[in-house]
């Protein structure tokens, strides 16, 4: 699996990108295109994810993920943050922030891994989008509980945190698509799958061929990442990535599913996370957090880290 | 032509603060305010762009138009926040007309 | 048909973006994206309806319903205008600009509710999108000289008001892809059918989760709007409606394309009229005519307007 | 180095509106200019936000390096519209190398 | 050919777009969409043509287009420069540089052809996709070399121009996903063909429309086109077109591959070539090679040049 | 509040001429600065909008916000360019707080 997963077009745009980057190409996808794009995929996510669980109905497998899932990422940024405290000597504020992203998601890791997972015949679950969904903002509170500040109130939003966090765009554009997805089910969406179905694999090569270029970049601006941080951002992914899978297969989910739950502790949020980070903890880095997750974890996570999980949850399964 | 003198205010900043910023320019007594968009730049945190996708570093230009008196205020009330949060703050002069629109 | 209208994606979407928009949700769909996709409604509007006409040749129903399209666009600013001076008090210069906005027509509307009533059963003939167009600018005259205003000579256009009408840019994109519709057929646009067509649906439903973002957002800013104002713009769709659906109807045409005069009719502009007023009329305050057609009409029509003047098409038809 | 001091003009207006305005500061004297976009912000009629819909609500920030002598004869002539147009002006002073350019 | 070609639907927006600019209508592609597009033909040409090449293998025929693409991409400058110096009596730089865009080629121009060349039942190649890549930068070389200014030393590029040339965004995408295309077969991209293939018509479209506009702004605007240099505009296509059709068949090339190297001699870059000259040769006016390419030989070339070539090319093989 | 007087500068350049810009500003001691997108304009080349086909043709304001010295330094250095490269050039005054931080 490994080798094909990483000549797939996805992936193979995906190293494009970074290559166009560090050979200091000026290569630029627009802002307004990347972001439609993004916004696409949630959308899409969603709506697919809804539509099947929509045909299924709930079911018991679906409340032990979803248990799972709000467990792995209430729980997982306190062994991160002592990792970072300990091993990288991050300040509190920063090692909580990175935390946080640790405990929640990536859209499009998780996007990419699906693909791959269907490709090799291990599919995940369509519910799995929902837990997807339940994974985003937990961390973020265990984050900001690490973090331990009231600090500065003055610039914080008017609504409270927790009103920034579950009302983040991406998080509302993929649960509402989840919920419409499971309001028309697959024969309502028929008339809309050529947009949200169809062309997905297609719209996730132009999405990963900018996250090349941004990854890439980020990389070469490096002003925050250091050798121990570099190592953990490899590490951690490694670590959660094995006990999602672990966890999802004693629960007795599918090993395509457990796979997608190994893929979701794995991943690190880069869209929800630092947008609520940066209001809530300004003093935080954004070139450390956003160096680790997007520049280092999400790179190895799409080459090396999905294809593990996927190796491990079918060696468990069997 | 009847112009006054007024301070132009001018904030760079991270575009998740631009609310609460806008907050503390109205408790200052500065309703109205223009955003301008930003493609990039470099400072001590070093070079950044615009990529949108989280828009978590995604900055913004506020810009100010109001009295001296309503300008101090501000900028005292800024001030403390401008090394924490990386903003970039500069004030100048400008004249306008109808003077009173913008106390 | 009114329920399942509700249910459909597109409708769903469209509430979507209005919820997140009301619970202060940070989404926001990229302007150039929005605008984007607006043009491409406008092409693939124009030409789908080009086609459909290639297909049929001028019919004599082609001829009536474009004279009734002309003489509602022309007609109905006089008693909306009327209402909005007595019932809500507008100065004549705010009121013509409203008037203006009524007697035009929404191409999203006009879209939504062709495609709703082609689910329904009863679609509207292809020569409608004619119809569409030939309504978007009459009204505009008739709203300048109910203004009565030489007035702002020193910032109007420099071609002239009527050149800034015909030929602003969605006017234009409309009219140009619908005659590019009828110069290559059906047959012609085959092998362009897979962005034009197929994906039509799928389109509109991330336009209208931006409609429904900008809708309530404006709804939340409201300045402009009061009691009066907003009684009205439920009032006066209903009434333009019902006379296009009756109009229709009277002059033979068949269930659907009656419905879809009543649609025009009781559809207001927010894209074309606007641009213009803004040039013309700028003491009219864009609060108050953009809070009216996009903030209320708009999501009326959407959720109520269009079953109701297909409900009530299928009803003078029988 | 050789500088000399001009009037910076800034007028931020409705999108529609720029040709005719830039129509007006040539009669003015003032043929080239920089249009800057800008997007969102609060006045008298409340917040707006650059939809592009229709680009009715749009804005836009008008830029004009000209001589006092120019710059004046703009004010005059745009003043009475600043109310009644809802634009934003700005006059301030800037140095600029090769002055005769911006006469 | 000729007629059918014209009234096909991309060359319909082309002239949709170039009337609406010249009745001055304010419609406008966002930058963003149009830029967005530009990087999407770039990606799907690259795919189409390096899954083709992959099924061939590598060819006689391939290589001898290859060489004739570089020949003609070195040499054609040569006489370009010498009738601009003569004929439109340009300066030395200002000749250099527009020599240089009629040496290399356009991207869009070549899309179109390969469209028509299709629809026309004479294919080209697939290789010609990678002849296309290699003729975009020789040009550049030889134009700096005609130039011969060492000049703004200040204002160069950190790494050289030759990087800046053949790190140009456009020119690494094109490879890039000719590489892909070649790595991954028609089997690998059939899960993105929905994006990258089957759209292709259809998006080619609404960048046309584009171009149209711009073209015919750039027109309207003209402050460097002569009489002289509007001239050679229509004749260098002409010229550099047939000795690329001439060259193509005494190879031996089949009539459509020989078309396709018409086209790209006969096509003028206004991508990748203006933006390393505006940092080569700043004193070079962009109005001029902008005007010249873009303004000019582009829209001459979609309405009869690709005819021609095409025409030219069955003929001499006949 | 304790502010100090710093030069703003600002350039109107083509895109593709940025890079280098900021090299020569960072070798006269000023290596933070920010950038502005910008729309359109016309000047003694003509009419020109940002058509991002090529960017060849597209325009960036850079802003820097420095000491009058270091702003002396990169205003000679730049001015040989600012005809052949159709820059355009603008300098004015600013009060920033945290001096230190611009110089
Ligand atoms: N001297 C300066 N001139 C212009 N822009 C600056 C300057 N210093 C900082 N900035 C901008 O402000 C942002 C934040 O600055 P910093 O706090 O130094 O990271 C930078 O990324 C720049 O965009
Ligand atoms: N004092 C101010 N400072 C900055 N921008 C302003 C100010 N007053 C008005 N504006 C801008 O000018 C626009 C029109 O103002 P108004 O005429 O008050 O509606 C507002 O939407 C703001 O974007
Ligand atoms: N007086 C001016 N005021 C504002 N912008 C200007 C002025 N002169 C030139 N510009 C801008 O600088 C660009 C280059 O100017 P030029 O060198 O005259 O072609 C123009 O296209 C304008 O956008
Ligand atoms: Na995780
Ligand atoms: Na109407
Ligand atoms: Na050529």
């Amino acid at each position: 699996m490994a080798v094909d997963a990483l000549l797939q077009p996805v992936v193979l745009f995906f190293l494009l990108g970074a290559l166009a980057a560090f050979a200091r190409s000026d290569l630029v996808i627009p802002e307004a295109v990347a972001k439609g794009i993004s916004l696409y995929l949630m959308m899409s996510i969603g709506l697919r994810g809804g539509a099947e669980v929509a045909e299924t109905g709930f079911t018991h497998d679906m409340a032990l993920a979803g248990g799972a899932g709000l467990a792995l990422s209430f729980l997982l940024p306190l062994p991160v943050f002592w990792l970072l405290r300990i091993a990288a000597k991050l300040d509190r504020t920063n090692a909580a922030a990175v935390a946080a992203h640790y405990g929640s998601v990536s859209v499009v890791t998780f996007a990419t891994g699906s693909e791959i997972l269907r490709q090799a015949g291990m599919p995940a679950a369509g519910y799995m989008v929902g837990v997807l969904a339940l994974m985003e903002t937990p961390a973020i509170i265990t984050g900001l509980l690490l973090a331990r500040t009231g600090g500065t109130a003055n610039l914080g939003p008017r609504g409270g945190l927790l009103h920034e966090t579950f009302l983040n765009g991406s998080v509302v554009l993929l649960l509402g698509s989840f919920l419409i997805g499971m309001i028309d089910g697959k024969e309502g969406l028929l008339s809309i799958a050529p947009v949200f179905d169809v062309p997905f694999r297609g719209m996730l090569c132009i999405f990963l061929l900018d996250m090349g270029l941004i990854a890439a970049r980020r990389l070469l601006d490096r002003q925050a990442l250091t050798v121990p941080t570099v190592v953990l951002a490899l590490l951690i992914p490694l670590i959660n990535g094995s006990l999602g899978v672990g966890l999802g297969t004693l629960l007795g989910l599918d090993a395509g599913s457990a796979a997608a739950l190994g893929i979701l502790a794995g991943s690190a949020s880069y869209i929800a996370v630092p947008a609520v980070m940066r209001l809530a903890l300004p003093e935080a880095d954004p070139g450390l957090y956003l160096g680790m997750s997007l520049a280092v974890t999400f790179p190895f996570n799409l080459t090396i880290g999905i294809a593990y999980y996927g190796w491990l949850a079918a060696g468990m399964a069997a | 032509m009847n112009t006054t003198r007024r301070r132009r205010i001018e904030v760079l900043a991270d575009e998740p603060l631009i609310p609460a910023i806008t907050r503390i320019a109205a408790s200052a007594g500065i309703v109205h305010y223009t955003l301008l968009p930003v493609s990039g730049g470099a400072g001590v945190r070093g070079r950044w762009r615009d990529d949108q996708l989280s828009g978590a570093t995604s900055k913004v230009m506020l810009l100010l138009v109001t009295s001296e008196e309503h300008a101090d205020a501000f900028v005292e009330q800024l001030a403390p926040m401008l090394e924490t949060h990386h903003l970039l703050l500069m004030v100048s002069d400008v004249s306008v007309v109808r003077g009173h629109r913008f106390d």
